[in-house]
């Protein structure tokens, strides 16, 4: 930060905040985001923590933007330390540009800081713990945001606090206010950013709220699943709307009576999920390929983590693409949606429970922390788009559940909904489900279950290309580096780089081969360690990428890390 | 009802000749005809091994599932719809072995299923290893100086886990075993009935005869309210005692399903609301 | 001993400060010091949870593997080394959830370790969802209705199964858990115990203040060689007893391997024999 | 048959005996093979079973040679149906030249006959039960085998059995075996093979003893499973075997407590393996993950049968080869050996003890039903290339279990070995194996352990290439499809074909390459419906194979069907 002048933010800043988990980070990032969008502001949050629930350092980065913005940045204008550590932890990302705001009776740095007296305001409201609202006040005022409407949000947060602690926080908030108004004022420094009149009739969700919201749309009303970070989201989602919704959920004893309970209840007419990380999937993995035998729907929210085993529990990576794909013994077709924005976690798991029902496969929806934990502001979801496609039968009481028919599928009858007789048999069966040794029908039912593969490529979901069309290098991405590439790619400017964000990494839409062959030079990116999405191009569409970004320190890309990676591979 | 509904024509049953698993499914026919559940209203779950076989063997929905795995659909299979009938039925060592986990914690969530062990004190299907229930010193291929291990009591644990229904019986005693499935099928809440069945090709110890000699009913004046009792008669060895050891009624897992609540309409009769979602949508703007 | 020697300099412990686990690690080096086990000879084996991360907080030799396997390669250790002392360590949702088959099998196998459960009657590291132990009526982000089901009762259970040794202590008081600690690591065969220990940040219905008053301590005149006994007091549920409950010794595990009838050597230092494979070879001409 | 003429089978004779389980063919299989061995002739033999323990329909088929076999022949020479399903169940596989020899008192049948009245002569002797031993008489009346020397061995064979047993059985043999003899004396017909010294002093030994023996070479002290077919062969044999090998043998509760167990031995110094079937294996995904992260060696023995789900229990796939290699969340190396023949069995799972020590990692030996159940004569193994290699250290109290090294490979010390301190951590972990959060530390373990891969490829086992090594067309096999496809290639006899046997799937050795691409056609022959090798060349060498040949009806291939197959593809 440069002394005396006074420092003006515009289009675009980038405000972090850190501290030690129990620090109420969390309370700011549920308050400001929303209340700065509602002014009009396009915002973008996102977090990165340590697995634990006290100590440690934790930061939440909110990006405010005249602009749409949806990635992860390196650059800091705004630094918040609310702690000792929080500068050590975040030394790499601080510049000389980035101005620190802290309170000197608890931060000792060599680096200049503004001081502002988080702690001795708060005691004298009634207790440091009101230290987080009082930022949120601060950079309210920064923001010369209305303060009526930011009080009544507020009021209604906390509404189920006793009165005095409401109030508290109110007082806070406008301590804190009074204080950020008068940087600018003061001539310390001014932020100038457009506002945006569409932006605040925009809803601000979360990845993990987009998957519960989209599991809901279309038609979940049964979950069942284990706690696992960065899955847990998905599933507290669903419990807390579960009354709302008529959604049974339940907390399994484990993995597998999560994976085998959900496919229960699809036999029984249910519209069924389940949520988990890759060693809970390590633990599905035999219930897929039960599900892939007795042809189950089955709705899979995969949240990855960096492995093997417990790895890095609260951090991301893009590892478990081929655990997905290859998981269940024995040979039978699956579809793996891999969303990397808000609208898409909205659409393909609403559709994913619409192709599990009408091809009775599983159907992985393939996240990470980074896309669980982001927010964002979006359009609200085109809801005509959105319908619970049903493809249960009533019986006869000839019924077969497996009968041998032209495309592979046969009618999915359930027990209690007409006069059939409703199988589900784990062993190889005949076509009323009964266990079989004709080696004959053996090979009838492989190529029954197989077939189904081309009917659900004939209805994969096309790559998006973002960019020129007639571009010399294709950057290639899938899932949730979506926002940081595509950022990074604006960043660079060239009408010869554009990039093409795959949505359904299994089966391939045809597509993509033609985007390929169309470029001089590829280039995949991926926040994993062995290019798991590069080797399934080689395999099914026989190409090479030529060359690769990698990352697998847990992180997300930054949009300038990718800009500055993309650039250089571009150039050789 | 007469049990020929339950009858399925041209089956080849993959049983030995004298197995207790014949038995078993005949008597669990004239119960569910005495109790005039309609084959199309019931569902039997099963796992792996020769007694999860048996779901193939009558007339009604069935969903033979993976080894250990038969209690966590039969689950998710009533709560879908609370008006199925819903057996989960399987071997010992499917239920106690691979499936134990499911097996304490289903006894927790207590759905209204009846939970049928055919237990021959062997791995059947498999061909003759020890399973959780066989008896200290039984040797086999793998256990070659004999199992060492207490055998696992799943009457007493399920007594410690303050089961809803509680019994035990043995396949030979016809008239016991009939009016014991009754009574759990009949019973709301989960429902253990551990069948002793011989296994006549890999478990020569455990015969009929053996059966016959080592067990006897539970007398009538035993109070199966009583939980101190119950337990204490569970952990008896020298005789085991058969008939209902224990039973507990309590709300069953569906009761407990919030949405259960006012309307009893099963899962796949119930449509999304569009309106509430999007109402929900517009909460977060 | 000192129980200075188990103490690893320069750890960031990872737990709220209040937490009931500052106190069983703390006890826990106490125990062991008082029984002279030196850090190089013992392992402690934990799985996945806050409770699972206790072996990073002492100087010893460990085994951190997955969320609910701590029994599995604990089993394996001991039996790859009888001479090494053992102690499973977790959580109770790692314990009794995740992990639930291994409990009950283990406690039949009956390996000569300690299995201590942190139970704080919550799933602290993924921030409060119920555990098998939770209470009726807790509610959390995931049963917000509150649980429905009776608490899984590990004191009970482990009897049902015959148990070893079965002691159950609250971290509150810290002399009765250091002497239950030591009996039963000084005890032959599995030891369950299961230590109430309060979670600051997400059970604020369990705290130490209500496991102070729903606590008591065994009387001296209990016998834990009295299974009926020690069940019917591991059933009390107005206030929950502290203690040994039950005491069963036999054989352990390790006892039973027919290798170690006669020699003790540990497998590492066992080569194989490669006359006896020739001859072995030999014999299928 | 022929009526009239005296038929003389010479050469290579193919015996199937077919009954329902629990009629004794098991005993004939124990018996008879091994007699004939030890008289010089070189024999094979392999079975089929349904998933029952009584009734169905089982068969037997006994090669006896004068060349060495080691392959299922769809061919019949000489067919005993033990009951009336017998012949039904064949009857794709019985040809005019077949000779049937049954007892008409059990049998009716359209197809003629050789009556031979094996119920009469049994219950003559003491029962049905000698039935058995009746027609392993007659068929070493058949081969004029040493009546001194089979009494014998039957008499070894029922050693623990009352003596009037042994004694009945005797009888029934020597009643047998003049039914025998005086086939070709009276001119029904007549069977001519030349014996072979060498194979008398073979062993004859299954898959399952063979990859048990292997382990016990390799110095395996402990095995943890669960029983599932096709694999329970191992864990018996080892069983069988623990007292005099000091193996400790553990049945646990279930697939995922083996795993751990497996892994918990080898932390304290055992020599540790798991064997298991697809479904188990599902259950082991998250322990062999496990391993990835703690480096600890594992060896699972991985038997398939056809799935998905239970599928066919007792039948043989190859289509656990994806899972396999993709079990596991996150990124780590593995190596899986694939033998084709009874000798490679034993010698890679030998090597997979070694080889698991040496780099820390899982190491599978994939084998399916088929190559488990078979059996066949070869020479004794040569013990001399066999060697228990150990890589544990005695451990300083300065010592650090994931030291970062040159190499990725951090000496392994165990618990109560020297002064040090073992750490094995789940999480990502320091040098000290404790939790880490520490994201650069992060770059530099998953670096360390993705390294190790590089040095397993330098060991990778070579592929066998048999025939010319001029050939213009290339089949490329693994595993069990090994003695068919060789049997078919010497049928065909064509110089132009050659046949390249993979030992080791992953990862590839380097010759494979080359040996591809010096052919004009590939083809590929696997025991699936997907051709998973098939993808992993593709996917690792960039090459496709001109044409597959896939079999996924749950039986192995027979040698006429590949060769007619291979001829077939070959010419196009
Ligand atoms: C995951 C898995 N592990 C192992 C098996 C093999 N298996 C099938 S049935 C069985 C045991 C059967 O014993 P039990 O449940 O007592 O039934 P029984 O045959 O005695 O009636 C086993 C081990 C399997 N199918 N799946
Ligand atoms: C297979 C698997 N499922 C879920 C998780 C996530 N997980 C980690 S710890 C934990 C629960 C911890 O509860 P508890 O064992 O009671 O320990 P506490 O944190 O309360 O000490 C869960 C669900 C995991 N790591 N692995
Ligand atoms: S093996 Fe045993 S349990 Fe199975 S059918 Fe035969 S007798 Fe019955
Ligand atoms: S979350 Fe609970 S159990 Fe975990 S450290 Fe904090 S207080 Fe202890
Ligand atoms: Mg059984
Ligand atoms: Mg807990």
């Amino acid at each position: 930060m440069n002394k005396g002048s006074t420092v003006k933010i515009s289009g675009d800043v980038s405000i972090v905040l850190c501290g030690a988990a129990g620090q109420g980070i969390q309370t700011i990032e549920q308050i400001l985001p929303r209340v700065l969008k509602r002014a009009g502001y396009n915002v973008f949050a996102t977090k990165e923590y340590m697995s634990r629930v006290r100590g440690g350092s934790n930061s939440t980065q909110i990006r405010v933007s005249s602009r749409r913005v949806s990635a992860y940045l390196d650059r800091i204008d705004i630094l918040i330390p609310l702690d000792n550590a929080a500068i050590p932890h975040l030394k790499k990302r601080i510049s000389p540009d980035t101005v620190i705001i802290g309170d000197s009776e608890k931060l000792s740095s060599d680096l200049e800081f503004i001081d502002v007296p988080f702690s001795g305001l708060a005691k004298k409201i009634g207790g440091t713990i009101y230290e987080n609202i009082v930022a949120v006040g601060m950079l309210s005022g920064m923001f010369r945001l209305d303060i009526e409407m930011v009080s009544d949000f507020i009021m209604k947060f906390f509404s189920k606090k006793k009165e005095d602690i409401v109030r508290n926080n109110i007082t806070a908030f406008k301590k804190g206010y009074e204080t950020g108004t008068d940087f600018c004022r003061s001539g310390k420094f001014c932020i100038d950013i457009g506002t945006d009149k569409e932006a605040a009739e925009e809803i601000l969700i979360s990845g993990s709220e987009a998957v519960g919201l989209g599991a809901i749309a279309g038609g979940c009303n049964f979950i069942s699943a284990y706690p696992m970070t960065p899955s847990t989201g998905v599933f507290t989602f669903l419990a807390q709307h579960s009354d709302n919704f008529d959604i049974i959920v339940e907390q399994a004893e484990d993995e597998i009576a999560a994976m085998n309970m959900q496919l229960g209840a699809w036999y029984a007419g249910a519209r069924a999920m389940v949520t988990t990380s890759g060693g809970g999937l390590a633990l599905m993995v035999e219930g897929i390929s039960l599900a892939g035998m007795i042809e189950s729907p089955a709705v899979i929210y995969l949240a990855q983590r960096p492995g093997p085993a417990t790895g890095l529990p609260t951090r991301t990576e893009q590892g478990d693409l081929e655990m997905a794909l290859y998981s269940g013994h024995g040979e039978f077709p699956r579809v793996i949606y891999t969303p990397g924005t808000l609208e898409d976690a909205f659409y393909l798991t609403q559709k994913a429970f619409n192709v599990a029902d009408k091809y009775q496969i599983p159907v992985f929806v393939l996240s990470d922390q980074n896309l669980a934990d982001l927010i964002y502001n979006l359009p609200l979801p085109d809801m005509s788009a959105v319908n619970v496609e049903r493809y249960i039968i009533k019986t006869g009481s000839d019924y077969k559940r497996y009968e041998l028919t032209e495309d592979g599928i046969s009618p999915r009858g359930i027990p209690g909904y007409g006069a059939g007789i409703i199988g589900a048999d784990s062993d190889e069966h005949n076509e009323d489900g009964h266990i079989t040794e004709d080696l004959d029908l053996r090979i009838k039912m492989v190529d029954k279950r197989l077939k189904k593969l081309d009917l659900v490529r004939a209805e994969s979901v096309p790559p998006e290309l973002i960019g020129n069309e007639n571009y010399e290098t294709l950057v290639v991405g899938w899932g949730s580096t979506h926002g940081a590439i595509k950022e990074a790619l604006e960043n660079i400017g060239s009408n010869d780089i554009s990039y093409l964000y795959i949505k359904q990494v299994y089966p391939l839409h045809p597509d993509i081969t033609d985007y390929l062959e169309n470029a001089e030079k590829t280039i995949i990116v991926e926040n994993n360690a062995t290019s798991q999405f590069g080797k399934l191009i080689k395999l099914y569409l026989g190409m090479e990428f030529d060359s690769k970004v990698l990352k697998y320190d847990g992180m997300p890309f930054s949009v300038e890390e990718l800009a500055g990676r993309i650039s250089r591979e571009a150039a050789i | 009802m007469n049990k020929e509904i339950f009858d399925l024509p041209d089956i080849d049953m993959a049983w030995c000749p004298g197995c207790g698993n014949f038995g078993i499914v005949s008597v669990l026919k004239e119960a569910l005809a005495e109790l005039e559940i309609k084959p199309e209203e019931l569902v039997i779950v099963s796992g792996i091994g020769q007694a999860a076989k048996a779901p193939h063997y009558l007339r009604t929905n069935f969903f033979n599932g993976l080894h250990g795995r038969a209690l966590p659909p039969a689950t998710g299979i009533k709560a879908a719809n609370p008006e199925l009938s819903v057996i989960a039925e399987s071997g010992d060592g499917d239920m106690y072995g691979e499936g134990g986990n499911h097996f304490i914690h289903t006894i927790r969530r207590n759905p209204d299923i009846t939970n049928i062990v055919h237990n021959n004190m062997v791995y059947g299907l498999t061909k003759g290893q020890a399973s959780p229930t066989s008896r200290k010193g039984f040797r086999t291929p793998i256990q070659v100086h004999g199992v060492f291990p207490e055998p696992f009591n799943p009457v007493a644990v399920a007594i410690s886990l303050d089961a809803s229904f509680v019994a035990r019986t043995f396949i030979g005693d016809r008239d016991l075993t009939r009016e014991i499935l009754k009574k759990a099928i009949r019973h709301k809440g989960y429902a253990l009935v551990d069948i002793f069945q011989p296994c006549v090709s890999f478990n020569k110890v455990n015969t009929y005869a053996w059966f016959k000699d080592n067990t006897y009913r539970l007398e009538d004046s035993h109070d199966p309210s009583d939980r101190q009792e119950a337990f204490r008669r569970a952990t008896e060895t020298t005789k085991l005692p058969l008939g209902i050891f224990y039973i507990n009624s309590k709300n069953s897992f569906e009761e407990n399903i919030p949405i259960y609540g006012k309307d009893k309409t099963p899962l796949f009769m119930r449509g999304p609301d569009r309106e509430k979602l999007t109402h929900l949508i517009r909460s977060r703007i």
